[in-house]
């Protein structure tokens, strides 16, 4: 009895040996006629943000694939997709599993700024690229000298900056804010409620909410009293959707200017008419107007990608663009890709040039205002909104009705 | 006389020893393939092996209680082997710090979970506001290092105490409320602490604690490789042994607490309050000490987050952590020091490797806690009344050696 | 706006608010009566509710049955009724009912399990769930003006809608055979079934009670705000219970006063206080902590002296 | 006479919202005698027990124990005065072993707490030594049994050593005077017979022990008390030995029955 | 043999880890006032659930009018003409008088059995028809002892269960409500007397049981129970 026990222990014991060493030897180096290269993929696939999320990568994945299907490029890629739920805890953990994986040279990250701030460190302790593809919050650049990570959207700063001059350009001489308690939504606060200072908006008053609210009837109410001739809303999609739709029930007729976080299809899809002039600053050229916009936008359709690509898809398709021409040019070995990134300047792409300055933070040249025109988010230049089209804004309407302008 | 019988039912001798180390090398090698292992097989042979055994063991009651029999008898060894084996993990994991880094917040969740069980498991004092009380840790960690540059041991200190401190503006609902109530009241206060560290200037708001110092004692920074001259280990094996450390000394502490009139003390409590306060207890000083001690190694489990990461935000301390650490112990099993460590590795690196199941994940999560619960509501380990045995037979010890030397004396 | 216009407008606010939480709240106070088991997934059917409806009205829309708002209105109530109460009730009997007896820590943790469950069910089954999704614009959208004072239809509508519903509830519990069946199991389970009441039918009447109303509320809530998400039974969840809590757990008319209770405290915290807007959950929960610690029975509740 | 006894009440009444459920109640128990608490269910027997330990704190009235009041004072610390009790539907914790539940009452004699536990444990296991050599003679008193059982959960344990436990648990405190809810019920004439010689037993053992008992078996009344207080309707109706209360015609109207 | 309501066959029952009863094996005969004897805890109420399916039988079966009710729910039994008077009274608290007794006749559906069942109450129980609208739980322990008794009649039941029904009452209304329970025996339902307080009740019953630590250990005519030693030393004094 005891004798069989110990032969099977030891048989049991030589197996799961086996199997492990067989583990560790699957890991780098293997052969084949093209070397596969991998390129990590991180950002919400689960929870609120799960939409943008998917939108982002799916023209990951577009990019990836269009570089395996071209027969010159040397490497044969393969995408790591990692569900960071819009949780920094679970985004420092997605960013080790990419850093720790020796095959993974670059990594093209986060779409939330909270989890995209906390992740930086691991990305500069491990030497592996990061190519921010949506978050906007500024420090994730330049709240340090990481020459690791990089960015391709704008930041919050250049947003808001356009946003305030533009708001004085139409007019407008008094703005009452609303954000959500976010990271995203406070600093959208912060810089605009800056930005306006300095071109000389009034500022009525700024409430700020939490992220899982749904009724706004009592800040609408107070702001209503205030009338002022903008609202401006720093925050995203889930809770822009009843704040515009309670703004339209209690009647009020100010304009409403939100951010980069409600330019997507559900802010559209769920509201309907009532969207229907709403103002939102996205950083990049609209696609249309870019030459390889409409390609892109061809492409992804006929992927098959059943859900839209929104804002931020355009950004992970050129991070991803970025990284694999990196890799191309100096081989699969990370710092190498580093170095080679951090002279990106000029480049042309779908999104307009890409220049990074010396924090890796690409200079947009470019906001761009979109207006949301039968159940669209058109720029604001190429629809019937624009200065002398044949609409008007509501805000326009508005002032002219109480004789503000 | 308990250990005689084991004794006679064990496998013996040489023989004992080696099943003892081979059964532990088995397990050993079975959890670290599934780390090492980049796909699912692993798992799922474990899973398939691990029923296997359960239901093997259940037919066969014989070969089961002479197992645990050889094991007990073989307690030295055991443990020495388990020290071994978990000193090597870093060296198994060396090709994959992430999983390294999973097994540390395995390990935060640990202690959190043995001062949980202390409130919860030991005390019956329903605590639905873990990860605000991390936050009391994590943050009082992270402001006095970046505000005052503290050293690490102080600002570790600090994160426990504070905490403990703070808990006390519970003291008034803990003592007055019970049950779901009190539950309510944890609920409440979880999300009031959320929204208010998100709003606060101080403590950074919603962007949170940034570049907080890493782990340094006395000039040796836990942020470089660990170099042991004939290896180098990635940083995270710094953090790896230190947590071990920890891990070692609060459950040594905490089994220790649970084996002495504590226990004894909150056990009482927490199965018939009226009963305990008729023997004498004074049960509100004891559920408040219970309350801020199972505070304490919640706050230092998140001080020593905030210490390993760098990084801390609100959404780090959210609801469902809380929900986590609750299930955990539950889980695992009620009063029970080692079913606390199984519960935290099957919630947390369990779903790590569901990953590949992405959107299904937390619906998962959720139809298997229920499952759990129904079927086996007393955890997977269920507590085991305390044995006096050890203490009494160092007693007896300590009387003989005694003896002894009177006895040398005289002669 | 004067100060008491603003008063006034910001109490109708609070009451619309109010009256969505009591509806939510009446479930916790009728489950914990008769099972005597707080189940915190019901908030998740409050946002099952309003998904239910929403599945309907694709219904409808596809076999274009939209012409007739009212009728279309009652088809979505009803069948999201219906079909919300339907799930309650399998659920119930599935994970809530065999944990009824166990310790609360256990029905706690299965019921959070459940909602858990459920709302990722949603998100992962309905399309693009995790999207916010667009709720139909079903109710006259006008407002009749009394001086300053903007009162819309559709919050006439809903509040009235949601006094009704708890009004016909209490029909339901005090003055019929059935509500009877309930009241006496709430009192004393045992005793109800030794006059020959059948414990699981009634169990299941409550289920079937709460999800329905907790449905109508998701529904109102469609309506309200526009939109609804999977996940906005979570917070809906901890407020209705704390909402049956100050108003009295076990009184149904007390989860109104409490509901409403609530909704007041937001609003005004929001309006008044500094920095109110963003901190309102914080002082909302302060009371409720001190509700809990000195008055537990709620506000409509009655003293209960402990038997040692 | 008078530093004789152990304990008095003084008009002593307790009611809840309009229910009087103990009025004005006059006892007085003489040091190591055993007195008798008979009366109907709901005559307010337990409640007066109830107010002796803390746990309802009297809305008229006093008790003095030792010749000092403890009206008001919390339970814990009329526990430490010595008094103990047992309680009518036993209160064992029954997942705990049975050790522990009788550790439990010597709680207020423990001087090793946190600190020993942790760090000081040869402190703690001299400690742990003493109380597990008296739990276990307590134990061995009332069966011999229960020392063999005594790691098991006091749950697998029947209801009559059940019983045995909870007494053993209120004697680890050794108290001065002790509280006895009904200890004999659900038990059979012989086993409550053979329950009474051991409490009889531990009382011998002590030097000072008073206890107060209540109970329905007229049989146990009626060989071991001293004295008896009958109580009706919260009152106390009647005092005395027993032969003398049972030729009491109001006793016999409101609780023997007239006919017995 | 006709004339036997309800047989226990060797009745088993568990509770956790503990068997409550043991091979309990009793007769009611009908039209009589049979009784249970035994002290606090010897499994009197426990033999009652188990007839009212409360708690689950692991042997032995149960017989109602010549019909196996074991393992059947309780709302069933109930609806067998089985009533009860629960320990304790056990009335709804915060229902009405009227509530009460109507609850007493839930599965009653015609409305005139109710109005005839409620107005023989009133005649029994003239004080309860003064306070018919007032919150039972207001009520003294005797008005709540008789709407007790009431409800269990609202149901017309062939078989009334007594559960201890001298608990907690003053002497005085312990022998009114044994008086009412022979009234109702006398009126044609059988009864079964379930008590602690022996000698009042050997007065009432026909025959009975002696139950100990869940098992019968005594069981005969009025007569055999009178002299039976155990009863004589534990339950009847001097």
């Amino acid at each position: 009895m005891q004798k069989r026990t110990f032969a099977s222990l030891l048989v049991i014991f030589s197996v799961v040996l086996i199997l492990s060493l067989v583990f560790t030897a699957c890991g780098p180096g293997g052969g084949g006629a093209k070397k596969t290269v991998k390129i990590a993929w991180i950002g919400p696939l689960t929870g609120g943000n799960a939409g943008p999320g998917i939108g982002g990568r799916n023209s990951f994945e577009l990019a990836i694939k269009e570089a395996n299907a071209n027969p010159n490029s040397k490497y044969t890629y393969e995408a790591v997709f990692i569900d960071d739920e819009c949780k920094p805890e679970v985004g420092v953990q997605a960013a080790l599993k990419a850093a720790s994986d020796p095959e993974v040279i670059a990594s093209v990250s986060h779409y939330c700024s909270m989890v995209a701030i906390s992740t930086v460190d691991t990305f500069h302790n491990n030497g592996l690229a990061d190519i921010v593809w949506g978050a906007v919050l500024p420090a994730i650049t330049y709240g340090n000298d990481y020459k690791e990570v990089f960015r391709v959207n704008g930041t919050m700063i250049q947003q808001n900056k356009v946003h305030a001059e533009d708001m004085v350009k139409w007019g407008y001489k008094t703005v009452s804010i609303i954000h959500d308690t976010s990271d995203y939504g406070r600093g959208h606060m912060e810089y605009f409620s800056e930005s306006a200072k300095e071109v000389g908006l009034q500022i009525l008053s700024v409430q700020g909410v939490v992220t899982d609210q749904q009724d706004f009837t009592t800040e609408l109410t107070k702001i209503k009293a205030e009338d002022p001739d903008v609202i401006y809303f720093g925050g995203l999609a889930p809770l822009g959707i009843p704040l515009r739709k309670q703004m339209v029930k209690l009647d009020i007729r100010s304009q409403f200017d939100g951010t980069s976080g409600i330019k997507n299809n559900s802010f559209n899809e769920a509201l309907g008419p009532d969207a229907e002039g709403v103002i939102s600053y996205l950083e990049g050229a609209p696609l249309e107007e870019l030459p390889g916009g409409m390609k892109f936008k061809q492409a992804y359709e006929a992927a098959g990608y059943k859900e839209p690509p929104e804002a931020y898809g355009p950004f992970a398709y050129v991070a991803a663009q970025l990284a694999i021409e990196a890799i191309e040019k100096v081989g699969p070995d990370r710092q190498k890709v580093v170095d080679e990134l951090a002279t990106t300047k000029g480049k042309d792409t779908i999104i307009g040039e890409v220049t990074f300055d010396e924090y890796g933070q690409n200079i947009v040249p470019l906001v761009t205002a979109y207006v949301s025109e039968n159940g669209q988010w058109v720029p604001l230049s190429q629809s019937s909104y624009k200065e002398g089209g044949t609409k008007e804004l509501p805000g326009i309407t508005f002032m002219k009705e109480k004789g503000r302008r | 006389m308990a250990n005689n019988q084991h004794e006679k039912e064990a496998f013996r001798g040489t023989g004992g020893l080696l099943l003892t180390l081979g059964i532990e090398l088995v397990l050993y090698a079975l959890i670290m393939a599934i780390f090492l292992d980049h796909g699912g097989t692993t798992l799922i042979i474990d899973v398939i092996l691990a029923a296997a055994a359960i239901v093997y063991f259940k037919r066969n009651h014989a070969l089961a209680d002479k197992i645990s029999a050889t094991l007990a008898a073989n307690r030295k060894a055991a443990w020495i082997g388990v020290i071994v084996l978990l000193l090597a993990v870093p060296f198994v994991l060396q090709a994959s710090a992430y999983w390294l880094f999973i097994v540390i917040t395995a390990g935060l969740f640990m202690m959190a979970c043995l001062g949980l069980n202390i409130q919860l498991g030991s005390t019956g004092m329903m605590n639905l506001a873990g990860a605000a009380f991390q936050a009391f840790g994590a943050y009082t960690a992270g402001l006095l290092a970046l505000n005052y540059g503290l050293p690490t041991w102080l600002t570790l200190l600090a994160g426990a105490l504070v905490t403990g401190l703070f808990s006390i503006l519970l003291f008034i609902p803990v003592l007055k409320t019970k049950g779901h109530y009190l539950a309510l009241v944890t609920i409440a206060f979880q999300f009031m602490v959320v929204i208010l560290v998100e709003n606060m200037e101080w403590t950074g708001g919603p962007q949170g604690l940034k570049n907080i110092p890493l782990m340094n004692f006395f000039g040796y920074s836990f942020n470089e490789p660990l170099n042991l001259g004939f290896i180098t280990l990635h940083k995270y094996a710094n953090y790896y042994y230190f947590t071990l450390l920890l891990l070692f000394a609060l459950g040594i502490a905490a089994h220790r607490i649970y084996h002495s009139w504590v226990g004894v003390t909150a056990a009482t409590i927490r199965d018939d309050e009226v009963a305990a306060q008729t023997n004498g207890v004074q049960v509100n000083k004891w559920k408040l000490t219970l309350f801020v001690l199972g505070n304490c190694f919640i706050g230092l489990s998140g001080a020593f987050y905030s210490h390993m990461v760098g990084f801390i935000s609100p959404p780090n301390f959210a609801f469902d952590k809380s929900l986590v650490m609750v299930s955990i112990v539950i889980l695992g099993g009620m009063d029970n020091v080692l079913g606390i460590i199984l519960g935290a590795f099957l919630l947390i690196i369990l779903p790590e490797k569901l990953r590949f199941i992405q959107d299904y994940r937390f619906m998962i999560y959720g139809i298997v806690l229920i499952v759990m619960l129904i079927f086996q509501p007393r955890g997977l380990l269920p507590f085991v009344p305390r044995s006096y045995a050890e203490l009494i037979q160092r007693y007896r010890h300590k009387l003989l050696q005694g003896k002894k030397a009177q006895g040398g004396q005289e002669a | 706006m004067s100060v008491l216009d603003m008063i006034i407008q910001q109490s109708i606010n609070g009451l619309m608010l109010g009256i969505m939480y009591s509806l939510v709240a009446v479930g916790f106070t009728l489950y914990f009566g008769v099972l005597n088991v707080i189940n915190f997934s019901h908030g998740d059917f409050f946002m099952l509710g309003g998904f239910m409806a929403l599945i309907l009205y694709g219904i409808a829309d596809t076999l274009g049955w939209t012409q007739n708002v009212p009728l279309l209105i009652i088809y979505l109530f009803l069948g999201s009724m219906i079909l919300t109460a339907l799930i309650a009730i399998i659920t119930a009997r599935i994970c809530v009912k065999p944990v009824s007896k166990a310790p609360m820590l256990i029905s706690l943790l299965v019921t959070l399990g459940l909602g858990i469950a459920i709302r990722e069910a949603v998100r992962v089954f309905y399309p693009r769930g995790s999207d916010p999704k667009g709720f139909p614009t079903l109710l006259p959208q006008g407002s009749l003006s009394i001086g300053n004072i903007v009162i819309r239809y559709e919050n006439v509508i809903i509040f009235v809608l949601g006094v009704l519903v708890i009004v016909v509830v209490n029909y339901l519990i005090t003055k019929t055979k059935m509500g009877m069946a309930i009241r006496a199991v709430a009192q004393d389970g045992e005793a109800a079934m030794m006059m020959g009441v059948d414990l699981d039918r009634t169990i299941d009447i409550t289920f079937l009670i709460g999800a329905a109303v907790a449905a109508v509320a998701g529904i109102m809530n469609g309506f309200y705000y526009g939109q609804i998400m999977f996940n906005m039974g979570a917070m809906m969840g901890v407020i209705g219970f704390s909402a049956s809590v100050i108003g009295g757990l076990g009184n149904v008319y007390g989860a109104i006063v409490g509901g409403i209770l609530f909704g007041l405290l937001e609003t005004f915290a929001a309006a008044t206080l500094p920095m109110g807007a963003e901190n309102k959950r914080v002082f909302a929960f302060f009371i409720v902590i001190l509700f809990l610690v000195f008055k537990p029975t709620g506000i409509l509740g009655e003293k209960v002296y402990e038997r040692v | 006479m008078n530093n004789n006894k152990i304990l008095y009440t003084q008009d002593l009444s307790i009611h809840f919202g309009g229910l009087v459920a103990v009025d004005r109640v006059n006892i007085e128990v003489q040091r190591n005698t055993i007195l008798g608490l008979i009366g109907p269910n709901g005559s307010g027997k337990t409640t007066i027990f109830n107010m002796l330990t803390g746990l309802y704190i009297p809305t008229g009235g006093n008790f003095f124990f030792e010749g000092e009041s403890l009206l008001g004072k919390p339970p814990y610390e009329i526990a430490r005065k010595g008094i103990a009790r047992t309680f009518q539907s036993s209160r064992l914790c029954l997942d705990l072993s049975v050790l522990d539940n009788v550790f439990i009452g010597m709680h207020p004699r423990q001087k090793h707490w946190l600190t020993s536990a942790v760090f000081r444990r040869s402190a703690l296991a001299e400690e742990v030594y003493q109380a597990y050599e008296k739990a276990m003679h307590l134990l061995n008193i009332f069966n011999p049994e229960l020392v063999k059982r005594s790691s098991e959960p006091a749950g697998r344990l029947p209801q009559i050593d059940r019983r045995r436990v909870e007494i053993c648990r209120a004697m680890a405190m050794s108290p001065k005077l002790l509280l006895l809810d009904e200890p004999s019920a659900g038990m059979t004439p012989e086993e409550i017979t053979e329950l009474m010689n051991d409490i009889r037993k531990v009382q011998q053992e002590s030097e000072d022990i008073t206890i107060i008992i209540v109970e329905h078996v007229m049989s146990v009344i009626r060989t071991i008390t001293d004295h008896v207080v009958v109580l009706n309707f919260g009152r106390k109706i009647a005092e005395g030995t027993f032969h003398e209360i049972s030729h009491n015609p109001e006793v016999r109207e409101a609780y023997l029955g007239k006919r017995g | 043999m006709s004339d036997i309501l309800l047989k226990m066959e060797n009745v088993t029952t568990v509770y956790g880890r503990n068997e409550m009863l043991r091979n309990v094996s009793l007769e009611i005969e009908k039209g009589k006032i049979t009784c249970l004897l035994g002290s606090n805890g010897a499994g009197k109420s426990t033999l009652i659930k188990a007839i009212l399916g409360l708690v689950k039988i692991t042997k032995g079966k149960i017989l109602f009018d010549g019909e196996d009710i074991t393992g059947e729910k309780t709302h069933k039994i109930v609806r067998r003409g089985i009533s009860i008077v629960p320990e304790g009274k056990r009335i709804f608290p915060k229902m009405t008088v009227v509530e009460n007794l109507r609850m007493g006749a839930f599965n009653e559906t015609d409305p005139q059995t109710i109005e005839k069942n409620m107005e023989r109450v009133f005649e029994l129980f003239p004080r309860l028809k003064e306070r018919r609208r007032q919150i039972a739980g207001t009520m003294s322990g005797g008005e709540q002892s008789m709407l007790s008794i009431g409800r269990g009649l609202m149901s017309s039941p062939k078989l009334m269960i007594f559960d201890e029904p001298s608990l907690g009452l003053a002497p005085i209304l312990v022998e009114q409500n044994f008086e009412t329970i022979a009234r109702i025996n006398s009126e044609g339902t059988t009864v079964f007397l379930v008590e602690q307080n022996a000698n009042l009740t050997l007065e009432y019953a026909a025959q009975g049981y002696v139950l100990q630590k869940g098992e019968v250990i005594v069981q005969g005519s009025v007569d055999v129970l009178k002299e039976s030693e155990v009863i004589k030393s534990a339950y009847l004094q001097e």
